[in-house]
C-alpha cells in the first residue's frame, strides 16, 4: 500500500520550496499548521503539524464524572457542539441502560439537525471564502445567526450549549421554539436557492472545485474518511442510516451520495444535506410528543465495568465515543474518534500534484475544524 | 467660466509677469500640487467607496463611526498608517524593497498625464495618448516583481511571479480592445477619441465589436489592476497578502493607494474610449433632453462614467471567487485573445464599410 | 456476515485467540506478534473484508497496555474489535498503516501519548506534542506539572 | 504642456511618496527586537532560502507574451491609418493575423498554453 | 472542443456570472432593509437577551437580603472546573443547636464555562444563571466574585 515516493525529501538547489501554511493563516480555519512542499505552483507534499490547540480532553475526562465530562466535548467540534454532547450522552445512557423519553429523543434530533444546518452554513461561507468570494460568508452567517438565536432561547447558550445530559435534555423546549424554528425553515427555503445562484452555479467556482482533491472510494475507506467527505466518493457511511439512534429510524431522509470523489462532489453532498436536514426537522417539529424531557437518573452515575462505544453523525462525519469503565464515577479511559482527524489524514493524498490554490479549496471542502482534530 | 479659460488665463498671466522658464516651473508646480491633491482625494474616496459597496452587498453597514456615516474613516486610516512603523525585515534587498512602492506610485501618477478629466482639462494631450497609457501601465508590474523579490519571503515571491504571468497576459487583450476604438477613430489622441464621440458614444455606435471590446476591456482592466477575481498576486486565502506581505506602514499605504489610483486610471481610460469621456449623454433628436444633458458639467460626466465602471469592478470583486492561476491564463490565451483578434478583423470591416453610425 | 458466523469463523481459524462475545462488539484477543499478519487476514479475506478501521486507540491498564482496533466492513457491515496486549515497558507492535492508511495518523497519536512503538510505520514522528516533550501524557502514571484547576 | 509634464508628474509622485514616508519616519518611535525582522511565514521560522529558482511554467507565458506584445505594437500605427488606406489594410491585417493565429495554434498544440 | 461547445461555454459562463451578480446587486440595492449587523454598544437599551442565556452564576436574594443557600456544596461537587468554592460556618439556631450555614460563596468567573451543572445540582434553587455578558475587566482578580451579599442570611424554612 505504501509507496516509496510518499515521503519526499526536499533537495536543496531544486525548484522545490517548503512553505509553512499556518498556524497563522487565513485559510486554515484555526491553528492548523501545514508544511507544504511546492514546485512552482504544484503541491508536492503536505504535512500537517497539529497540537496548537490540543487540550488533552481525553485526559481531562478521566478526572471528570459522567455528568461533567460532556461539557468538554462542546469544545471539540464547536460547530456541532450539540451532536458531540449527544454522542457522549448516548454512550453514558448505553452504559447505564437509561431509557430516554420520547420527547427528549425528538428534541435531540431536531437540535442535531439544526446544528448540522448551522455548521454546513458556516462551511458554505468559508469554502466560498477560501475560493476568494467573501460575500457568501456573510450571507451564511445571516442564517447561522438565526439558528444561534433559536438555540440561545432554548439552551441558554449560542455555541457551547451543554444541552444534552444523560437521560435527556437539560431544559424543556422554549415555548417559542417551534414557531421560531418554522420561521427559520421558511426563511432558509427561500435563501438556499440563492446559495445555488451565487456560488454553486458560478462557473469560476465550479472550475475551481471540479476535478480537484480527488479521492477514490477505496482510498476514502482506507483513509477512514467519514461524513460528506466519504459520501462525496460514493462511500455509504451515514451513521443515521446504518446505525440509527434516537428517532432517526422513523424519519424519511436520503443519504446523499456522489460518486465523483472530487471537491465539487463533496460540496454538492453538503449542500444537499442542508435540504435533507430541513426536511427532517419539518417532519419532526410538529410531532414532538408531550412528556418528560429528562429521564429520572441518579445524582451520581456509576456505569458497570465494561467498554461502551457510541457513534453519531456530526456535520463532519462519524464521531465515536469509546468509554472504558471500571465501575467508578469517572471513566477509566475515553477516546473520541473524531471525524476531522481521519479526514485530515487524507489531505496529503488529495492535493498531491495539484495547484496551491487547490490546496485551499480542498481544505475548504474537507470542512476541517481544528479543535476537533486536536481534541 | 470653463476650466479651459481659467487655465488659459493663468497661463497668460504667468507668462506676462514672470520669466518664461520660471513661469513654466510654476506651472509644473501647480500641476504637481493639483495632481497630488487629486491623488490623495481619489485614494480616500475610492477606499471609502470600496468599503461601502462591499458592506452593502454583504448586508452590513460598513464604517459608520467616524464622521457622518463614517465618511472620515479612511482619513483616520491614513493617519494610522502614517503613525505605523514601516518595517524592513532582515535580509531584504533594501534598495529594491524601498524603490518598489515609489515606482508603483510614480507609474500610477505619470499615467494620468493624457487623461481628459473634463472639457479642456488635460495635462498633456500627447498624440500617442492611448499607446502611452498601454505602455506605461505595464511598468507597474516591475514594481510588483521588485517588491516580491526583494521581500525575502516565499509568499511574496509566489505572488509576484503570479502577478507577472497575469499582467503580461492580460495586457494583450486590453491592448487589442483599445485598438478597436483606435480603428474606429483613426487617432491615438485622447482628445480626438473624445471628440469622435460627440454624436454618440462608441459603445452605442460601434456595433457589436465595440460591445465585445468593452466587455473584454473591463475583464482585462480588472486583471491588470490585480482585482478579484484576478487577485492572484495577493490571493488572501492562499498567500496571505502576496507580494506586499512584508510591507507595513506608509510603504504598504503607497501600494494600496497605487492600486486604487490604477483602478481609477483604467476605468477613466475605459470611460474615455467607450463611454465618450466628458461627452454628455445624447439621444438622437431629443433636443430638449440633449439640452438638459449639456447643462451638466463635463467633469461630472467624466467622473460619473468612471465611477460607474469602478463600481462594476467592485461589484465583480464582491461577487466572484478567485480564479486559479492556470484557469486565469487559459481564460486569456484561449478565450479573450482569440476573440479580440477576431474582433479587430470585425471592426476593420465595419470601419471600412462605414457601417458604424 | 452475522455476528454468530463471524464468531464461528474466527474461533475455527484462530482457536488460540480468545473471542469474547459479551460486549457491544465481538472482540478478539490477538498476541502483539501476530497482529501484522492478522490485520492483513482481516482485510483481505473475501468473506471478511474489514476495510475500514474506524477507531484505533490504546488503554493503559497499569500492568500492560492494550491496543484496541475497531474494524468494520463497509460492504458487509459487520464489526469487530481486536485487542493486543503490549508490555508496558517495551510496547512494540506492528504498524497497521500499510493495511489501513488511516492508522498512520492514529498511530502517531498513540505513539506520542502512550509511547507505543509501531514497527514499520512510515513516518513515526510526533504529531501533536513538541519534540522536546517528556513522558507519555495519556498513561495513568503521568502527572502534569501544571494543573490549571489546582493553580 | 508637453513632455516636461511627465517629469513634473514623476517628481510630484516622488515628492508625495517621500513626504509621506518622512512624516511617518518623524512621527514614529521604532523599536527593534530579534523576532521582528523575521520574514512572515505564518509565525513559523522559515525553512530554506526564499529566493530560489522558480518553476519554468511562468516563463513560457512571458516568452509568448513578448512575441505577441511586439506584434501588438505594430498594430497601433496600422490601426490609426486603417480608414485612409482602405480595404488593403484589411487584407494586410488578415495575412498578419493568420500568421499570428497559426503561432497561437502551434503554441496551443505544443501545450505551451497549459499550465505545468 | 468544437466551436459550438466553445461558444456555449462562454455563454453559460457569462450567464452564471450574471446570476451571481444579480444576487449581490440586489442586496446592494436592498441593503438598508436586510442588514444583518447589530450596532452593539449603541443598542444596549434595546438588546434583548434570551431569558435562559447563561452569562454568569448569581445567587438570588430577596428583599430581606435573604438567600436560599444552605452551604451543602452540591454545586461545588458538580462543577467540572473548580469554579465554586464554598466556605461554611456554624450558626447557632434559636434552639441553641449548631447548624452548618453558608459563610462565603466564592465564584471564579474566569474559570467558569457556563455549563449550568451547578444550577442543576442545587437542591434549593439558590443559584441561577444571569443573562449578563459584559464581563471584561482589566484585572483578572476582579473576576473572583463573592455571590452572597454582605449581611445576607438564609431564608426561613429552606433546608
Amino acid at each position: 500500500m505504501y509507496r516509496e515516493t510518499d515521503i519526499i525529501q526536499t533537495i536543496p538547489g531544486t525548484d522545490e520550496m517548503v512553505i509553512n501554511v499556518g498556524p497563522q493563516h487565513p485559510s486554515t480555519h484555526g491553528v492548523l499548521h501545514l508544511v507544504i512542499t511546492i514546485d512552482g505552483e504544484t503541491v508536492k507534499k503536505v504535512e500537517p503539524h497539529l497540537g496548537y490547540i490540543h487540550r488533552s480532553i481525553e485526559k481531562m475526562c478521566e478526572s471528570l464524572s459522567y455528568r461533567q465530562f460532556i461539557y468538554t466535548t462542546s469544545r471539540m467540534d464547536y460547530l456541532s457542539a450539540h451532536i458531540n454532547n449527544h454522542a457522549c450522552a448516548l454512550a453514558v445512557e448505553q452504559a447505564m441502560g437509561i431509557e430516554v423519553p420520547l420527547r427528549a429523543q425528538y428534541i435531540r434530533v431536531v437540535m442535531d439537525e439544526l446544528t448540522r444546518i448551522a455548521s454546513h452554513c458556516l462551511w458554505w461561507g468559508s469554502v466560498a471564502m477560501d475560493c476568494g468570494a467573501v460575500t457568501p460568508f456573510f450571507l451564511a452567517f445571516r442564517e447561522r445567526e438565526m439558528i444561534n438565536t433559536i438555540m440561545e432561547e432554548t439552551c441558554g447558550a449560542r455555541l457551547t450549549m451543554n444541552y444534552m445530559v444523560p437521560g435527556g435534555v437539560m431544559f424543556d423546549l422554549h415555548p417559542n421554539f417551534q414557531r421560531d424554528a418554522k420561521a427559520f425553515l421558511a426563511h432558509f427555503r427561500s435563501k438556499i436557492d440563492e446559495y445555488d445562484e451565487l456560488v454553486t452555479g458560478n462557473i469560476i467556482f465550479q472550475n475551481r472545485l471540479k476535478g480537484t482533491g480527488f479521492i477514490s472510494k477505496a482510498d476514502a475507506i482506507s483513509y477512514g474518511c467519514t461524513g460528506p467527505t466519504a459520501r462525496g466518493s460514493g462511500v455509504s457511511c451515514d451513521v443515521r442510516k446504518w446505525y440509527p439512534y434516537e428517532v432517526y429510524q422513523q424519519v424519511q431522509f436520503d443519504e446523499i451520495l456522489e460518486t465523483a470523489g472530487d471537491s465539487y462532489a463533496r460540496y454538492l453532498v453538503r449542500l444537499a444535506e442542508l435540504r435533507q436536514s430541513m426536511s427532517i426537522i419539518e417532519q419532526l417539529i410538529d410531532n414532538i410528543p408531550t412528556g418528560d424531557f429528562q429521564a429520572k437518573t441518579k445524582a451520581v452515575l456509576k456505569p458497570p465495568k465494561g467498554e461502551f462505544y457510541s457513534r453519531v453523525e456530526t456535520a463532519r462525519g462519524e464521531l465515536g465515543v469509546y468509554i472504558v469503565s471500571e465501575g467508578g464515577t469517572t471513566p477509566y479511559r475515553i477516546k473520541f474518534r473524531s471525524p476531522g482527524f481521519s479526514n485530515l489524514s487524507a489531505l496529503d493524498h488529495m492535493v498531491r500534484g495539484q495547484k496551491l490554490g487547490d490546496l485551499v479549496a480542498v481544505m475548504g471542502t474537507l470542512d476541517l475544524v481544528i479543535p476537533d482534530i486536536d481534541r | 467660466m470653463s476650466f479651459e479659460t481659467l487655465a488659459n488665463w493663468v497661463h497668460n498671466w504667468l507668462y506676462e509677469t514672470l520669466h518664461p522658464t520660471v513661469a513654466l516651473l510654476v506651472e509644473f508646480a501647480i500641476v504637481g500640487v493639483l495632481i497630488i491633491g487629486l491623488f490623495a482625494v481619489l485614494g480616500l474616496v475610492l477606499v471609502m467607496m470600496e468599503r461601502k459597496v462591499s458592506s452593502w452587498m454583504q448586508l452590513r453597514l460598513g464604517p459608520n463611526r467616524i464622521g457622518p456615516w463614517g465618511w472620515f474613516q479612511t482619513v483616520a486610516d491614513t493617519l494610522k498608517l502614517i503613525v505605523k512603523e514601516g518595517m524592513t525585515p532582515n535580509n531584504v534587498d533594501k534598495l529594491l524593497f524601498n524603490m518598489a512602492p515609489m515606482l508603483v506610485i510614480v507609474v500610477s501618477m505619470v499615467i494620468m498625464a493624457p487623461i481628459m478629466f473634463a472639457k479642456g482639462i488635460q495635462i498633456w494631450d500627447i498624440n500617442i495618448g492611448v499607446l502611452f497609457v498601454a505602455a506605461v501601465s505595464s511598468l507597474s508590474i516591475i514594481g510588483v516583481l521588485m517588491a516580491g523579490w526583494a521581500s525575502n519571503n516565499k509568499y511574496s515571491l509566489l505572488g509576484a511571479m503570479r502577478s507577472g504571468a497575469q499582467i503580461v497576459s492580460y495586457e494583450l487583450s486590453a491592448g487589442l480592445s483599445i485598438l478597436v476604438i483606435v480603428v474606429l477613430t483613426g487617432s491615438l489622441k485622447m482628445s480626438d477619441i473624445v471628440m469622435a464621440q460627440a454624436d454618440g458614444w462608441w459603445l452605442f455606435k460601434g456595433h457589436v465589436p465595440a460591445i465585445i471590446a468593452f466587455v473584454i476591456f473591463i475583464i482585462a482592466a480588472t486583471a491588470e489592476t490585480n482585482r478579484a477575481p484576478f487577485d492572484l498576486a495577493e490571493a488572501e486565502s492562499e498567500l496571505t497578502a502576496g507580494f506586499h506581505t512584508e510591507y507595513s506602514g506608509m510603504k504598504f499605504a503607497l501600494f494600496f493607494l497605487a492600486e486604487y489610483v490604477n483602478i481609477f486610471v483604467v476605468c477613466a481610460i475605459g470611460a474615455t474610449l467607450f463611454l465618450g469621456g466628458w461627452m454628455p449623454f445624447h439621444i438622437g433628436n431629443w433636443e430638449g433632453f440633449n439640452h438638459v444633458m449639456d447643462y451638466i458639467p463635463s467633469s461630472v460626466w467624466f467622473f460619473g462614467k468612471t465611477f460607474l465602471l469602478i463600481f462594476v469592478i467592485m461589484w465583480f470583486r464582491w461577487t466572484f471567487p478567485r480564479l486559479r492561476i492556470d484557469q486565469l491564463l487559459s481564460l486569456e490565451w484561449k478565450y479573450l485573445l482569440p476573440i479580440s483578434m477576431f474582433n479587430i478583423l470585425l471592426v476593420t470591416i465595419i470601419a471600412l464599410a462605414g457601417w458604424h453610425f | 456476515m452475522t455476528r454468530e458466523e463471524l464468531k464461528q469463523l474466527l474461533t475455527e481459524r484462530f482457536p488460540d485467540n480468545a473471542v469474547d462475545d459479551a460486549g457491544q462488539f465481538l472482540q478478539i484477543q490477538v498476541p502483539a506478534s501476530q497482529w501484522g499478519s492478522f490485520a492483513l487476514f482481516l482485510r483481505d479475506t473475501a468473506e471478511l473484508q474489514f476495510d475500514f478501521l474506524f477507531c484505533l486507540t490504546c488503554v493503559d491498564w497499569l500492568k500492560h497496555l492494550t491496543m484496541v482496533y475497531h474494524l468494520r466492513s463497509t460492504d458487509y457491515r459487520h464489526e469487530l474489535v481486536v485487542k493486543c496486549q503490549l508490555d508496558r515497558e517495551q510496547p512494540v507492535i506492528a504498524t497497521a498503516a500499510h493495511t489501513w492508511r488511516t492508522a498512520e495518523f492514529h498511530e502517531r497519536e498513540v505513539y506520542e501519548l502512550f509511547g507505543v512503538q509501531f514497527e514499520g510505520h512510515p513516518d513515526l514522528r510526533r504529531l501533536i506534542l513538541p519534540d522536546e516533550w517528556e513522558g507519555w501524557p495519556l498513561r495513568k502514571d503521568y502527572e502534569d506539572p501544571v494543573n490549571m484547576i489546582k493553580l | 504642456m508637453g513632455a516636461g509634464s511627465l517629469i513634473a508628474l514623476a517628481i510630484a509622485a516622488l515628492a508625495f511618496a517621500g513626504i509621506a514616508l518622512s512624516i511617518s519616519k518623524l512621527v514614529l518611535k521604532a523599536s527593534t527586537n530579534k523576532q521582528k525582522g523575521e520574514p512572515y511565514e505564518c509565525g513559523v521560522p522559515t525553512k530554506g532560502a526564499s529566493r530560489i529558482q522558480f518553476n519554468v511554467g511562468y516563463y513560457l507565458f512571458a516568452l509568448i507574451f513578448l512575441i505577441f506584445d511586439v506584434e501588438l505594437v505594430f498594430l497601433y500605427p496600422w490601426a490609426v491609418v486603417v480608414k485612409n488606406v482602405g480595404w488593403v489594410a484589411l487584407v494586410e491585417i488578415l495575412i498578419f493575423f493568420f500568421i499570428l493565429f497559426l503561432g497561437l495554434l502551434y503554441a496551443h498544440k505544443k501545450g505551451a498554453l497549459e499550465w505545468k | 472542443m468544437t466551436l459550438k461547445q466553445y461558444f456555449s461555454n462562454i455563454f453559460t459562463g457569462v450567464k452564471s456570472l450574471a446570476t451571481g451578480m444579480k444576487v449581490t446587486g440586489g442586496y446592494f440595492l436592498r441593503h438598508h432593509k436586510e442588514k444583518i449587523t447589530e450596532q452593539y454598544p449603541d443598542n444596549r437599551d434595546t438588546l434583548v437577551l434570551a431569558e435562559r442565556f447563561r452569562g454568569e452564576v448569581i445567587m438570588t436574594h430577596d428583599d430581606n437580603n435573604e438567600h436560599a443557600c444552605t452551604g451543602c456544596t452540591a454545586c461545588e461537587l458538580a462543577c467540572p472546573n473548580g469554579t465554586i468554592k464554598i466556605i461554611t460556618k456554624f450558626d447557632l439556631t434559636p434552639e441553641g443547636k449548631k447548624k452548618k450555614a453558608l459563610d462565603t460563596f466564592i465564584y471564579h468567573l474566569e474559570l467558569c464555562t457556563m455549563c449550568n451543572l451547578c444550577v442543576e445540582a442545587c437542591p434549593t434553587s439558590a443559584i441561577t444563571m444571569a443573562p449578563t455578558f459584559e464581563h471584561s475587566v482589566f484585572d483578572r482578580s476582579q473576576l473572583i466574585k463573592k455571590l452572597n451579599k454582605p449581611g445576607s442570611k438564609i431564608r426561613e424554612g429552606v433546608e
